[in-house]
């Protein structure tokens, strides 16, 4: 046995990581994936069983996953994923998630019973005002998987939701059945032209006017980010942004995952990983 | 009962297990209890806040990651005020790197850092990603003596010197830092590299050539340390693509007292607690009362094996 | 069709991929049609016999192999009574490699090659098994300059020249073998390094330090080949950890004109044809029709994906 | 797609190497596997369909194997494993192997149905003398599994075979069937001390005198190896030997392969994998 060959503590699925004291908040983990459906021919959703502590994910937190890789080399880079849906009775958190690259084409190769290495909860999520009675959420692409569990508990503490579904096609509008049991769902599509940045300042305009728009969310659209953060400004309602960017650690030391924000006119940048992913709309650039 | 402890000059640590520089910081108490790591190792700090360089500031590569983040720092003061009373909430030495242009800065960073709550001072000579040619003060001997010499007279604390594995030759340099005072050697930061993305034709990260980490560069640096380790006597501390026990042994055996480990921290963010622990264990099962009896362990002569043996005339 | 020539000095190649030195040889043509490759590298020469190093001569790495092999060799005589001939059994042109102690025997060593059968003398002044130091011509420019000025005057055929990736300068090195008249760079030759048993606690292989080759290396000498491309006008011959297409495309991006393989011969003996068919037909995808329009065609600057423009007002 | 890890051209079992012309000995190929079951709790036997070109083996050639890996990391080597079982009509070629490391120990995660890729047939085989009436074989471990297939040839010719079988104990003399089919059977082992090196020898010259040792072939033992040698030098009698050693190419460039062989009293080294793996039996010094 001299000679061990990427024996890491945790190679995907090999063994356990050491308990941790519950005062900590996040942990490595290993989760049994209990299911791994295709949505579309793009998107994949991915059910785990999980453990007590990850399961205090709150909505727009994120997990670092430690993908299996889907070729003869490894992936040395986790990859990070909001949480789509948070199942405390089932003991279970979800992903809906893109295939884009090794990582994610590598994640989509899990199956059920299969073991996935998670890092989590991480970041800082969504907040939720007491005070406001309706919300609007406003996403595009994985932005969806992301706005999904702030209006589940938005609904949940009765508040109203309208969500703005941006998408190609028909096809790519997913996860509106589970918009569509917390609020009101407006898909816009690009193949109807109902997704063009005008289309959506109306209907969104309609909303402030109709008093159903106390505070914005939105993620996956830097040309709708834009557009909200304007109206926001103009019309002074609060807003929020959840950002992504190329994470190595995911937990603050490293400063891969900076972006720009802008702040009493100052620019400066900001680690997504720990000062994020969710920002204040007013603060966040774009690009 | 396996004696973990290593002494490191007239520092002696709980065991040899610590994070390297830039890869760790308190908010991996996210995650793990950090009081139980040898010591902590706080992130380069330089004078003035810096910003760092473009994103993307990452990309993987064949057997491991290459980094470019260019030392972003909120600047001494910050570093005074703000992150060592965040970091003597725990109980481990506080390790403090430093890094600077020119001597005279390097000097006086020094003299800036020496509060009673740093430790050691650890003096970034050789990070890649400031300056792209990977030409900094521990790529040339004199530069690094003349360096080392004023840091040296600038305080009574230990001062590690972290070396450069692009330097040619790397043993010259040791010995220069050892010349100048250095109480203990850090081998190494990162190997210079470029990736292209052959689908943009453009340098997969933002600032072109960056720091190689992972398990790629272990054989390069356990080398190093091997060699280094031949020719001063001040202790080594070996960092390097060390992802799991086996390597960490490798390290002590070419010669290493303690070791730093950055990319696991992202792979496996308790992974450096998991090797603690299986390091004792490993120990315990090959009859090791003290860990510290593996260092510069290795028997220097060729192995015995069958097929070593086949070739007896060429001896 | 994709024009697959590249042009190295007045050597034209009819493609791009070659063996390297030391991991070929006609006993090749047991696997495969060896005369589709771009030229014929043999093995290092030197004047006398030489036995090699004891073994193990190999062992694995996280990301590929380690070796010291220790350039033996049946002397020059051999080489050219049975070794050349044998090679001319095949059309490719032939690269015949020299080593030797000393600049006056690299220089008569060149007159002894200057045969109307060899096509290219390449100039093996880097390898790092022959010295454990790594210490050889290839580590500094002066020598580097003395032994090449040396060859120049001794032939009128082409003269490539191997580099060390252990020297701290590459850029240096490479000036001063330009300067000295060589007709094109190869780089580069191992990378030194040390695997210790941990279970022995001795060294893996039988010199114990060795070189590495493999995919590991590739990121280093990718960034040495873009280093070198700014600093010089000769080609430049990219080499280490080449194992599919994509490898090829990026060191001909980062400024290789023609690309050599090692380690792929023993993991897939038939790899450098696949390698070959494959490569062309990148090209034809892509929208290349000479391969030699990869050379150095690197855009030189950072990525333009949303998360780098991500970070706007730092640039 | 611009990411694309170890997409080596043939990764265990991913594609098909480029087709190779028929004057060319040997090929690097992929072959599915037929069967791979432990023979005991240290060996296993593996048989994988061949083409026309891995048919053409000769007993003491050898292939050259892509493991694949038995842990996270990948396997940089391949690993030499002689034939010990060429099945012309059935299509298939046998191996039997020790689990001694990575190498082997990947090869043993392979299931049928799984596709290994071989490079060969490579080396010098056994060579087998019309006029010998009698041969003898003795082997230990791994080695019986190298001299199986020139026993098959010897007996198929008509030559008659005693096989001395060296072990540990009863259970690790393998392949004594195939031995038994073709020939007489001297199990020798170290549980009754059969196997010292004194009674081996009193079997040989018993062999010797009975005139049923017209040539040796050993492989496996230095000791049993050396013993052999002693005596075939003493009566004259022509002897083989199939020798190993760690190898990279396989092919003959690397010199990495190489072991001491004396030659009119001048020591010399040789590559293993092209100038052997049978070599001589008076050349071989051993160790
Ligand atoms: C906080 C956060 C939450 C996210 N949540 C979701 C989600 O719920 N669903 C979803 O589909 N995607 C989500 N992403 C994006 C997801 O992380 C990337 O799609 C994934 O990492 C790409 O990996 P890859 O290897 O497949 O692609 P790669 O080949 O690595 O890259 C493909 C593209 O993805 C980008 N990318 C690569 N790594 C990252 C990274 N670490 N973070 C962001 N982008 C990256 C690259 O720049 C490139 O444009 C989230 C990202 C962040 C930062
Ligand atoms: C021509 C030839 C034919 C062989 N035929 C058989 C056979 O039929 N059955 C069988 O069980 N074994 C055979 N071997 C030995 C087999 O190749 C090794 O057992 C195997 O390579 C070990 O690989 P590993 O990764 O499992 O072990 P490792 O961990 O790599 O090494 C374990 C032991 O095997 C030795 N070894 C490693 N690589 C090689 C190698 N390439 N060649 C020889 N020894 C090596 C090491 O020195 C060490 O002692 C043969 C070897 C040669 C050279
Ligand atoms: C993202 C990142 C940031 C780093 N920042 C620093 C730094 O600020 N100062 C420093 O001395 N080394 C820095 N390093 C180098 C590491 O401390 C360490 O020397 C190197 O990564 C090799 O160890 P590894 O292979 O275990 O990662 C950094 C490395 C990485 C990967
Ligand atoms: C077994 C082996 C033997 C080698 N022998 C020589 C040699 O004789 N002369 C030489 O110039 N380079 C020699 N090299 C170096 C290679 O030519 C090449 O530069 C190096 O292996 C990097 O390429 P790779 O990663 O494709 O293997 C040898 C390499 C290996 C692995
Ligand atoms: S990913 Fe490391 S700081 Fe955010
Ligand atoms: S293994 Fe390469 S020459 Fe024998």
């Amino acid at each position: 046995m001299g000679d061990v060959f990427a024996s890491a503590p945790f190679i995907v699925g090999k063994s356990e990581p050491p308990p941790i004291e519950t005062d900590i908040p996040a942990e490595e983990a290993l989760c049994p994936v209990i299911s791994h459906d295709w949505v579309n021919e793009e998107y994949k959703h991915l059910v785990v069983a999980a453990s007590p502590k990850a399961l205090t994910v709150r909505p727009g937190q994120f997990f670092n996953l430690l993908c299996p890789s889907p070729d003869a080399g490894e992936l040395w880079l986790r990859r990070p994923q909001s949480v789509y849906r948070i199942d405390d009775a089932g003991g279970r958190i979800e992903f809906l998630y893109k295939c884009v690259g090794r990582g994610t084409r590598g994640l989509a190769t899990l199956k059920a019973g299969d073991r996935l290495n998670i890092v989590g909860p991480l970041g800082v999520g969504f907040h939720l005002d007491p005070s406001w009675r309706n919300i609007v959420v406003l996403g595009r692409g994985v932005g969806l998987a992301t706005l999904a569990p702030i209006s589940q508990l938005a609904a949940g503490c009765g508040v109203g939701v309208t969500a703005i579904l941006s998408a190609r096609n028909r096809d790519f509008i997913m996860a509106d059945d589970l918009f569509g049991e917390v609020g009101t769902v407006v898909p816009v599509l690009d193949s109807d032209r109902s997704s063009d940045v005008e289309n959506v300042e109306r209907i969104l305009l309609g909303l402030i006017a109709a008093k159903r728009a106390d505070a914005f969310f939105t993620c996956g659209s830097n040309r709708l980010m834009q557009l909200m953060k304007r109206l926001a400004r103009q019309h002074g309602i609060p807003g929020q942004v959840a950002m992504e960017q190329v994470m190595a650690c995911g937990l603050g030391p490293c400063y891969v995952c900076v972006r720009t924000f802008e702040v009493n006119g100052r620019k400066e940048l900001r680690r997504v990983c720990i000062e994020g992913p969710v920002f204040d709309l007013q603060e966040a650039v774009g690009w | 009962m396996v004696d973990m402890t290593v002494k490191i000059g007239n520092v002696t640590l709980k065991n040899p297990i610590m994070p390297a520089s830039g890869a760790f910081s308190t908010e991996l108490a996210q995650v793990m209890d950090i009081n139980r790591l040898g010591a902590l190792v706080a992130k380069t700090v330089s004078r003035e806040y810096r910003i760092g360089n473009p994103p993307p500031r990452v990309a993987e590569l064949e057997c491991g990651m290459i980094n470019s983040i260019g030392l972003p720092t909120k600047g001494i003061e910050y570093f005074l005020e703000h992150q060592v009373p965040d970091y003597k909430r725990f109980t481990p030495p506080l390790v403090g790197s430093i890094s600077a242009q020119t001597a005279d800065d390097f000097e006086a960073m020094t003299r800036d850092v020496d509060v009673p709550e740093v430790d050691v001072i650890e003096v970034n000579i050789s990070c890649p990603t400031r300056n792209p040619g990977g030409g900094n003060f521990a790529m040339h001997e004199d530069h690094t003596f003349n360096v080392m010499s004023r840091i040296r007279k600038a305080t009574a604390k230990p001062v590690w010197c972290k070396l450069s594995p692009n330097a040619g030759d790397v043993v010259a340099i040791a010995k220069a830092a050892e010349a100048a005072g250095a109480d203990a050697l850090v081998i190494a930061n990162t190997i210079l590299g470029l990736k292209i993305n052959i689908d943009t034709f453009r340098p997969a990260i933002g600032n072109k050539y960056g720091g190689i980490s992972g398990p790629g560069v272990k054989p390069i640096i356990v080398r190093m340390v091997h060699q280094c380790s031949k020719a001063v006597k001040i202790p080594i501390i070996g960092c390097g693509g060390i992802v799991k026990v086996e390597d960490v042994v490798e390290y002590m055996l070419a010669g290493a007292t303690a070791v730093m480990m950055g990319y696991i921290i992202f792979r496996n963010p308790s992974g450096m607690l998991a090797i603690l622990d299986g390091l004792e264990e490993w120990c315990r099962k090959r009859g090791f009362a003290r860990v510290a009896d593996l260092t510069g362990a290795m028997i220097d002569e060729p192995p015995m094996e069958t097929f070593a043996a086949a070739a007896a005339p060429i001896r």
